[in-house]
């Protein structure tokens, strides 16, 4: 059964529910919206569970013909990287509707539009026809926009516009792309055009078209990301939206640029993509210490995490185009990781804003007297956040510096002082909020984290600490399908994928021969 | 021979009547610059064997057209301040630039030849009498007859929702 | 009329019967409005059904020429053509029409007496729109032409007294018969060049052209020049655009609707009639200026748009805009038939709610539409508010709404034909649309200041804006059935 | 030297172009208008000496059509021209520029 | 019963998340015995395996225990060799009796089940480190290790300048591991894997020497940041803002040896690597000078033992950087037991004398605090070299090879002398301005001898500060033949003969002895000595380093994120964004400007375009 097609619909079919919701009843809002989220995460969960981790092909695919004179089809389908971005989505969005518990006014507007950006987000990891993908790649613009601009706060017009635009403007190279790749596609296949992916895999385009294609998708995912020199819209988005809006474009949004790159600027212009993997990398690096220095000295805390998303994000980027299987994979693991922490921090943020309605690092002092619990949990993030092992973070940051190292060996040394600048700008943002005596006479009577508030945050930590001593469940989906990437480019193109780059070429311990080999010398010396 | 003599002085006259409607400094000079380009036209019909058109072309556009034009000349009143004079020299200077420029393209794309289409479904000596024009309106071009019934209509219903004025009625939708 | 059935003239017909009808009860009923009120809609509703049937009998066969009284055999060119576009013509402005009058019954309310007359203007300018689709006589549809332009001058400055209304009705008049006496010329420039005024039948353009390579096309091309004059002014395609902004502005906002919707849709089936119905031999040449033609409306309708601070003119200058993506879809040649009907039948939608909506928020009849009297419309009425954002999203080519279904395709069809150029001007220009659309939502969910003056639109014209936002909404996500449809809109 | 179509169509390109001329130059709604009307008659010009040439009736029907077509034109002209002058008591096209930009 | 091993890890872990969660209920007194029996449990199970190699029957082994990141082929693998034995038993020995210790130290304090909590995440961190058996599981660990002393340095976080203190130990900390990971990417790059096992067996042939200096001068970057050497020191003396405990187990015994220990695992690559391990050697006997120049000034108790611990990491960096690992090692084993018991003494006097740490305001304790005084004694003997306690032995030892190498290395050594003659100088003038003397302290303070938890601890580690040193005396180098089988790879430095050892020893034993004779009678008096002098001065404050470092790193920085965050995102980026954005509505604005609203002008454009267009047609359709 079309378990992908359910998978999209379900939060649409919450959506009109929440939207039917008699006017007067806005009780009914939160906890109907909540049980409208927990099917798509079943649904999520359920693929998770019957996706077989070794094969590399895209699995749960689906294809019905929607437009058959302009090649147009509904064509989903999951592999090791969409899958976990799919988990991720329909895991975050309950936890973001469970945390905007305390919107009241349009609550019922603010369900429904969260219920259908979850949609749109789902859509885009999901599907393979390169028209639907835009369709949904735009949709997820006005939800999120009038999300910013609704509930947002103070230039919340500016903010909520700048999102818009910037993302827009991406967008424009991308279906200029897409159209001309689909017509491309189209003639060598005999029809007039198609938009199906599958069928791109075998097209040949002269070097300068593919230059120009990878290029246009890549200005978009760029933009999406956000890479470095597009990325002023991301603070001031974060700063206005309300904190179930910062949590999906942290958690989610940004991560549709990365996969972006990895399903088609890798796969279908592997020679563009070597060709210009360093400038993308340098980019990406640049990102990684320009964010994490800004972040240092920003006054806002959710500008500051901002930031650091910024830098995350440029990881994922130097990660993807070091062109090896870790670097690839790394990625991957960061993308999820990311999602998870500065989605926690900003679940935090969030509860903290309720109280005292301000953002400003310099209104707090002395936090972490008042609210220990909410201190410890924060902490946790922050370090999750940067990279600390035995979380999460470090395992996508670990990997992807090993990883990138192989190809790229003086942008990866510079991108880890990244992870000092990191420990920067997180300690002394936590030191100026939390530690010292209580400065600000407001925060003495605060209520630490409720129950419900823990509630929200408990699957997240779970998995952080999860995916951080045991992410061997998740490397095992996504290798193979890194694989496949891998093995595509070195086909089409002449570039030689470096000496263990490969999982295969590592060198295997044998734990037993190191035994008789010790205990032979002993023996003998003995 | 005859015939050329005579397109000459009425394409003669058609030009002067013309170019005097445009600069004439008073309306009314221009109605009757205008009303003697159509009656010179009205003589190039006849020149071409369509005396149906031309006898149309004096009674509906010479006599009524115009006579309706002169009534509301009359009717706004005739001040000479608007004359195109008022206008900066080089602005007639452009117009003039303009208009030479289209009469040139046109021209210029009828260089060679004017008229390629083929005659091999007319008839050879055409006589545009009113028996052959009433024939075909009312064979083929039925439909488009009835047709302009409706914009007839539209130009009635028009007239009066525009212009139809009651001296003392309060107009109520005048403070738009 | 021995072998024209009826129904191929059907629609003029009906609309000339419910004008008349209109007219007569008026003058009897006199104030009453309620009597010859349903007159007009059910005119609107037959005519659409009248296309239906068209269609339906296209679809079986049994479409094709129909000529007047005279005998078969020395009958050379038809006046009535059915077939698929002409019967989707039909449907499409019945509907529109019906919708725009239902939009429009605010300013027919307040015209007291002289709303018969307006209604029946509206009547017979829809009637003269789809004459221009149904003939393949090139002076029909210049008749057709001045049929529908003369009753929207008459509607433009229906508002006596209001300087700016008059203002519109006369530059419209002036500017119109201007390029329609232009269009007329490149008519009579292409019957001397081919020697012939129709497209199909016996002495036609299209035998012309199969049989005859004209050697020196000097004249034709002139004349086929005049004729896309005349109608990129009617379509509004820049750089003969400039009446649009002052016309729609200066005309009451009930009747804007009709305007601008039902001038497109005409506009561009004669496009597609005379120019990829007729001269299809042409083609190398026309396409190329047409593609030029379309970037610069783009561009400047786009960047005019975002500098507009009145609703009305920013809709003109949208409208523009949305010439030049249509007519990307022209460059397709047959193939950019079917986008272009999809686009330009959910634009007319669009375009008509839009309108519907600022009468209703701005006064039937105003002639002016600030877009900051739109600042805190959810407040004051939070449905007109979504109503007018799902509108502007649908313009601004949203996905999931129809203005997206219709504008992607066209660029796949400008795509197909080599025009990636075209392509990418359009989609940086819908960027700039996003801007100055997203800049009237923001108004709307904006915490307008105190003017919270109640909006209570009148119950027709909330039916219409209500159809007009579902149709972009459902095209939008369900775009199929229509796509089926317009596949087969073709011209023989 | 005979009389050939190809100079009614120049005397008709000719007097269209002068009616182009008229409405650029003159600032008086009704010269503006008649120059149109010009234009009209000399478009039926040509569409009558195409029809003599080519032998065709149909060109002396459009003219005829043409001239119906441009009466009611001018019925509707003229009604606009006086409402409009009612309201600003001078038929001077230049001050009818209140919508701009 | 190596497979219990892995409990090592996982009870101290395990007590860490219990009091973590549930320390509140479990109230003051009870978490801290628990954390202390977690620790002592785990002593307990690593004694058989160690004795195991004592007795000659154990053997070397990697225990696999699950496969922790596939893609870089890293097993989470613990690997049992004599070091790693060698370095559980001080960790976990020292650990529960500091654990012991800060039961009674702690008492009263209301975060108590938070600090054992962070403690036994500490020990669990560190055995972590102790035990990896790759690089990477070791980088856990190191980081690891920074995070819990974060903790527990800014414990008492109310006050700023703890806090503070806590993050600038873990960014310095941060620092160190960015080289620590460009080392790690160097070897994957070169082995294509972190277990230690393959890459020293395949290290000689796989890399060149160029690449191996390379590893090991990133990987002594690490172990800089981490043992507080000379570019990275400066947060060690800040540590010592968080609890005395803390002080003693991380920043004596434990946490600050993992860095010489990592260099003494990684032996096999310095061996193949000379010129680095000179390099180690000439750093490591500066940071011994430089840090024992500043001790002697400082008046703070915990500041002067502080820049000791400095200046004997120094010596262990010299003894490992001359390729005497084993010294080195020895010396780190004896170290750790006496500099745990200075601080341990320190704290009971901090402790006594109501948290007062100025020396200046203590003397005469020995009346009131008889076990602390004779404890601490005996550390104050071994610190100083003076022949049968520990110290002297391990530092000979290292002296002695430094001295054996020859070349320059003689220079060092005598580097090494003179330290060791400023080391016995700021010992006793601690010893003496704290015990003897006439007592200084103000009147409502009554110094009085700590509780038993307080002194048991004491009193062990005044044992084995006075015998550890005896398991590796030149006659019976049992010490050396305990750790033979982690260092096989690695070439002997040929042992001195008995008689130059011997002369060595009696020089450094010289020399210890007028360090003291000099600093005794200077502050066994009633006023003290007035240490004004512009050098008292400037090594009071470290040599300025801080404020070098302020103003050459951290300000610029500072500064330069100003500018990216002021002007380079909202001025320049977002400037052009708003300039295209003006652009385009300007060129609106200027076609709006076309737009007069003039009839006649809009048909003049009308007009014009026609003619254009029909020129265009006539032109592209050929009709020229």
């Amino acid at each position: 059964m079309p378990v992908l097609s359910i998978l999209i619909v379900l939060p649409l079919v919450g959506a009109i529910v929440v939207g039917l919701l008699p006017r007067h009843r806005t009780e009914l809002v939160y906890p109907i919206a909540l049980a409208m989220s927990i099917p798509p995460l079943a649904a999520a969960l359920h693929i998770l569970w019957y996706f077989n981790a070794g094969d590399a092909s895209f699995q749960f695919g689906e294809h019905i013909v929607l437009v058959e004179s302009f090649g147009i089809s509904w064509t989903l389908a999951v592999d090791g990287i969409s899958l976990f971005m799919v988990v991720l989505t329909a895991l975050l969005f309950p936890i973001s509707i469970a945390a905007s518990h305390s919107i009241t006014d349009r609550a019922k507007t603010y369900m429904v539009l969260m219920l259908i950006l979850e949609t749109g987000v789902l859509g885009v990891f999901l599907s393979l026809d390169l028209f639907v993908f835009f369709a949904f790649f735009e949709i997820v613009l006005i939800p999120m926009y009038l999300l910013i601009s609704m509930w947002g706060s103070e230039n919340r017009a500016y903010a909520s516009l700048k999102f818009v635009l910037f993302t827009a403007v991406g967008s424009a190279f991308l279906l200029a792309s897409i159209v001309a790749l689909g017509v491309l596609t189209g003639e060598q296949l005999g029809t007039l055009v198609n938009f199906d992916f599958r069928n791109m895999l075998s097209v040949e385009f002269s070097s300068t078209t593919e230059l120009a294609l990878f290029v246009g998708f890549a200005i978009a995912f760029a933009i999406k990301i956000p890479l470095f020199p597009f990325h002023t819209w991301l603070p001031d988005a974060h700063t206005e939206a309300p904190t179930a809006g910062s949590v999906i474009l942290a958690g989610v949004l940004l991560k549709m640029g990365t996969y972006g790159f990895l399903r088609f600027n890798l796969t279908l212009f592997p020679q563009a993509a070597v060709d210009l993997a360093i400038p993308l990398a340098i980019l990406g690096v640049i990102g990684i210490v320009y964010g994490a220095a800004v972040a240092i000295v920003q006054p806002d805390i959710k500008r500051l995490i901002a930031y650091s998303s910024v830098s995350h994000m440029g990881f994922i980027v130097l990660g993807t185009f070091a062109l090896t299987t870790q670097g690839l994979s790394g990625s991957v693991v960061l993308m999820i990781s990311h999602g998870l922490t500065t989605g926690a921090l900003f679940l935090l943020i969030g509860m903290v804003y309720e109280r005292t309605h301000t953002r400003k690092i310099a209104d707090y002092g002395g936090l972490a007297k008042v609210m220990p619990v909410y201190a410890g949990i924060f902490l946790f993030s922050a370090f999750a956040s940067a990279g600390l092992p035995g979380l999460s973070g470090f395992i996508g940051e670990f990997t992807i510096l090993i990883g990138a190292y192989l190809s790229l060996p003086v942008l990866t040394i510079i991108a880890g002082s990244g992870v000092i600048l990191a420990a920067i700008y997180l300690l002394w943002a936590y030191e100026r909020v939390f530690t010292g005596p209580v400065t600000n006479s407001k925060l003495e009577g605060l209520k630490d984290l409720g129950f419900r508030e823990v509630a929200i945050l408990a699957p997240l930590i779970v998995l952080i600490i999860g995916i951080g001593v045991y992410p061997k469940p998740v490397f095992d989906r996504v290798e193979p399908s890194v694989e496949i990437i891998l093995d595509r480019i070195e086909a089409e193109t002449e570039f030689e994928v470096p000496e263990f780059a490969r999982v295969s070429d590592l060198v295997d311990i044998d734990y037993e021969a190191e035994r008789e080999v010790s205990d032979h010398d002993d023996g003998e010396e003995g | 021979m005859a015939e050329t003599i005579v397109f000459i002085i009425f394409a003669a006259v058609a030009l002067v009547g013309a170019i005097g409607m445009v600069t004439a400094s008073n309306s009314v000079y221009s109605a009757m610059g205008l009303l003697t380009t159509m009656f010179s036209l009205a003589v190039m019909y006849l020149l071409l064997d369509a005396p149906f058109v031309a006898v149309v072309q004096v009674i509906i556009y010479a006599g009524a057209v115009m006579t309706l034009f002169l009534f509301v000349i009359m009717m706004i009143g005739v001040d000479k301040s608007d004359a195109y004079g008022a206008q900066l020299p080089i602005q007639r200077a452009m117009t003039a630039v303009v208009a030479a420029g289209f009469f040139a393209a046109v021209a210029l794309a009828g260089r060679a030849v004017w008229v390629t289409g083929s005659s091999a479904f007319g008839r050879p000596n055409l006589y545009g009498s009113a028996e052959a024009v009433a024939d075909e309106i009312f064979g083929t071009w039925t439909v488009v007859f009835l047709s302009i019934v409706m914009l007839l209509t539209i130009a009635a219903i028009g007239t009066i929702a525009l212009a139809y004025f009651h001296l003392g009625s309060t107009e109520e939708e005048a403070s738009r | 009329m021995q072998n024209a059935s009826f129904l191929p003239v059907a629609f003029e017909v009906i609309q000339l019967a419910g004008a008349l009808l209109v007219l007569l009860v008026g003058v009897i009923a006199g104030k009453q409005r309620r009597v010859w009120a349903p007159i007009a809609g059910v005119t609107f509703l037959a005519s659409a059904g009248a296309g239906v049937l068209q269609w339906r009998a296209v679809s079986e066969g049994s479409g094709g020429f129909f000529f007047s009284t005279q005998e078969l055999e020395i009958m050379r060119s038809p006046m009535v053509v059915m077939d698929g576009l002409s019967a989707f013509a039909a449907i499409v402005l019945g509907l529109v029409g019906f919708v725009a009058l239902l939009g429009s019954w605010d300013l027919v309310a307040s015209l007291g007496k002289r709303s018969s007359e307006f209604v029946a203007l509206t009547l017979l300018a829809v009637a003269g729109l789809h004459m221009m689709t149904v003939t393949p006589n090139l002076v029909v549809i210049f008749i057709g032409l001045e049929t529908a332009s003369i009753s929207f001058y008459v509607l433009a400055g229906f508002i006596r007294g209001s300087r700016k209304s008059d203002e519109s009705a006369l530059k419209y008049f002036l500017l119109g018969s201007l390029a329609s006496a232009m269009f007329l010329y490149g008519v009579a420039l292409t019957f001397a060049a081919t020697g012939s005024l129709s497209i199909y039948g016996v002495n036609s353009i299209r035998d012309f052209f199969s049989i005859t390579i004209i050697t020196e096309p000097g004249i034709l091309l002139a004349g086929l020049a005049l004729m896309f004059v005349g109608l990129f002014f009617k379509i509004s395609a820049a750089p003969f655009h400039q009446w649009a902004p002052d016309v729609y502005q200066g005309a009451p906002s009930g009747a804007v609707g009709l305007m601008a919707a039902g001038v497109k849709i005409a506009g561009f089936a004669a496009l597609a009639r005379i120019f990829i119905g007729g001269f299809v031999s042409q083609t190398d040449v026309w396409v190329p200026i047409v593609a030029v033609v379309a970037a610069i409306s783009m561009i400047v309708g786009t960047t005019m748009a975002l500098v507009q601070t009145d609703l009305k003119r920013l809709l003109a200058y949208s409208g523009v805009a949305h010439s030049g993506y249509l007519l990307a879809a022209m460059v397709g040649g047959i193939r950019g038939i079917p986008p272009m009907w999809f686009y330009v039948s959910t634009y007319a939608f669009m375009i008509v709610g839009a309108f519907t909506i600022v009468s209703v928020v701005c006064g039937p009849a105003s002639t002016a539409a600030p877009i900051d009297s739109f600042k805190g419309l959810a407040k004051r009425s939070p449905e007109m508010g979504w109503l007018l954002a799902i509108i502007m999203f649908g313009m601004s080519g949203m996905p999931f709404f129809a203005g997206f279904v219709g504008k992607v395709f066209a660029f796949v069809v400008a795509g197909e034909a080599g025009y990636m150029w075209l392509v990418v001007i359009g989609t940086l220009t819908t960027v700039v649309g996003f801007a100055f659309y997203l800049r009237v939502v923001s108004g709307i969910f904006s915490s307008g200041d105190d003017d919270d003056r109640e909006i209570d639109p009148s119950l027709s014209a909330r039916f219409a804006i209500v159809i007009s936002a579902v149709a972009t909404v459902l095209f939008g996500i369900v775009p199929w059935p229509l796509l089926d449809v317009v596949r087969e809109a073709l011209p023989f | 030297m005979s009389l050939t179509v190809t100079w009614f169509l120049l005397l008709g390109a000719a007097l269209f172009s002068i009616g182009v001329a008229g409405v650029l130059i003159r600032r008086n709604a009704l010269v503006m208008f008649m120059s149109i009307e010009l234009m009209l008659n000399a478009v039926t010009l040509t569409f009558v000496a195409v029809s003599k040439d080519l032998g065709l009736i149909e060109g002396q029907v459009a003219a005829v059509f043409v001239m119906v077509v441009a009466a009611a034109e001018v019925t509707i002209g003229l009604a606009i021209i006086v409402a409009v002058f009612r309201t600003r008591s001078s038929a001077n096209v230049d001050e009818l520029a209140e919508m701009k930009g | 019963m190596t497979d219990l091993l892995w409990l090592v890890v996982a009870l101290p872990l395990l007590g860490a998340v219990i009091n973590l969660l549930f320390g509140k209920r479990i109230g003051e007194p009870i978490s801290g015995w628990l954390a202390f029996g977690f620790v002592a449990i785990s002593w307990a199970i690593a004694v058989p395996a160690t004795l195991s190699f004592v007795t000659g029957s154990g053997h070397t082994e990697t225990i696999y225990l699950f496969s922790w990141i596939p893609a870089i082929g890293v097993d989470a693998a613990i690997l049992w060799d004599p070091l790693s034995a060698l370095m559980t038993m001080i960790v976990t020995g020292i650990g529960s009796l500091i654990h012991l210790y800060s039961i009674g130290y702690m008492r009263g304090d209301e975060r108590y089940p938070r600090f054992f909590a962070f403690m036994n995440l500490f020990i669990a961190s560190m055995m972590i480190l102790v035990l990896a058996a790759n690089y990477a599981v070791m980088f856990v660990g190191w980081e690891l290790v920074g995070l819990s002393s974060y903790l527990l340095i800014s414990f008492w976080f109310t006050k700023p300048s703890a806090a503070a203190a806590g993050k600038k130990a873990f960014i310095v900390n941060r620092i160190g591991d960015w080289g620590f990971i460009v080392a790690l990417m160097i070897i994957f790059i070169s082995f294509g894997t972190f277990d230690f096992h393959t890459v020293f067996a395949s290290a000689p042939t796989a890399i060149t020497v160029g690449t191996a200096t390379a590893i090991t001068l990133l990987l002594f970057v690490g172990a800089a940041g981490k043992s507080a050497q000379l570019p990275l020191h400066i947060w060690l003396p800040d540590a010592m803002e968080g609890p005395t405990p803390v002080s003693a187990l991380i920043h004596a015994a434990t946490m600050v040896t993992a860095g010489v220990f990592m260099i003494a695992r990684s032996a096999v690559l310095f061996e193949m690597a000379p010129v680095a391990g000179a390099i180690v050697a000439v750093v490591g006997t500066a940071t011994a000078l430089l840090a024992a120049l500043i001790a002697i000034s400082q008046t703070d108790i915990k500041k002067v033992l502080a820049y000791s611990t400095i200046s004997q990491l120094g010596y262990m960096v010299l003894g490992v950087g001359v390729g005497a690992y084993t010294a080195g090692i020895f010396h780190l084993t004896t170290h750790a037991f006496f500099k745990a018991l200075l601080f341990l003494g320190a704290g009971s006097v901090i402790h006594a004398m109501a948290d007062e740490q100025d020396m200046r305001k203590m003397g005469g304790l020995r009346k009131n605090m008889p076990i602390t005084f004779i404890t601490m004694g005996a550390a104050w003997l071994a610190i100083s070299g003076i022949f049968p306690f520990s110290g002297f032995w391990s530092k000979d030892e290292i002296l002695a090879a430094t001295f054996a190498k020859g070349g320059g290395f003689i220079l060092l050594w005598g580097v090494g002398l003179l330290v060791a003659l400023l080391t016995a100088f700021y010992m006793t003038r601690l010893f003496v301005m704290t015990f003897l003397g006439k007592p200084r302290w103000s009147g409502d303070v009554q110094p009085h001898e700590s509780p038993a938890t307080m002194t048991i601890p004491l009193v062990v580690l005044g044992f084995f500060t006075v015998s550890v040193g005896l398991i590796n005396t030149p006659v019976r180098l049992a010490f050396e033949h305990f750790l033979e089988s982690s260092f096989e790879g690695v070439a002997h430095i040929e042992a001195l003969t008995f008689g130059s050892f011997s002369i060595l020893a009696t020089v450094a034993l010289v020399v210890a002895v007028v360090g003291i004779a000099w600093a005794w009678p200077k502050y066994n008096t009633d006023e003290l000595p007035a240490e004004d002098g512009k050098f008292w001065q400037r090594s009071l404050l470290a040599f300025g380093v801080d404020e070098i470092y302020g103003r050459t790193i951290v300000a610029p920085g500072k500064k330069a994120s100003e500018w990216a965050a002021d002007s380079m995102d909202p001025k320049v980026i977002d400037g052009a964004a708003h300039g295209i954005g003006r652009g385009i509505s300007g060129f609106g604005s200027v076609l709006g400007k076309m737009q007069t609203g003039q009839v006649r002008g809009y048909a003049g454009v009308l007009a014009v375009a026609g003619a254009i267009l029909i020129i265009v047609f006539v032109v592209v359709g050929g009709g020229f």
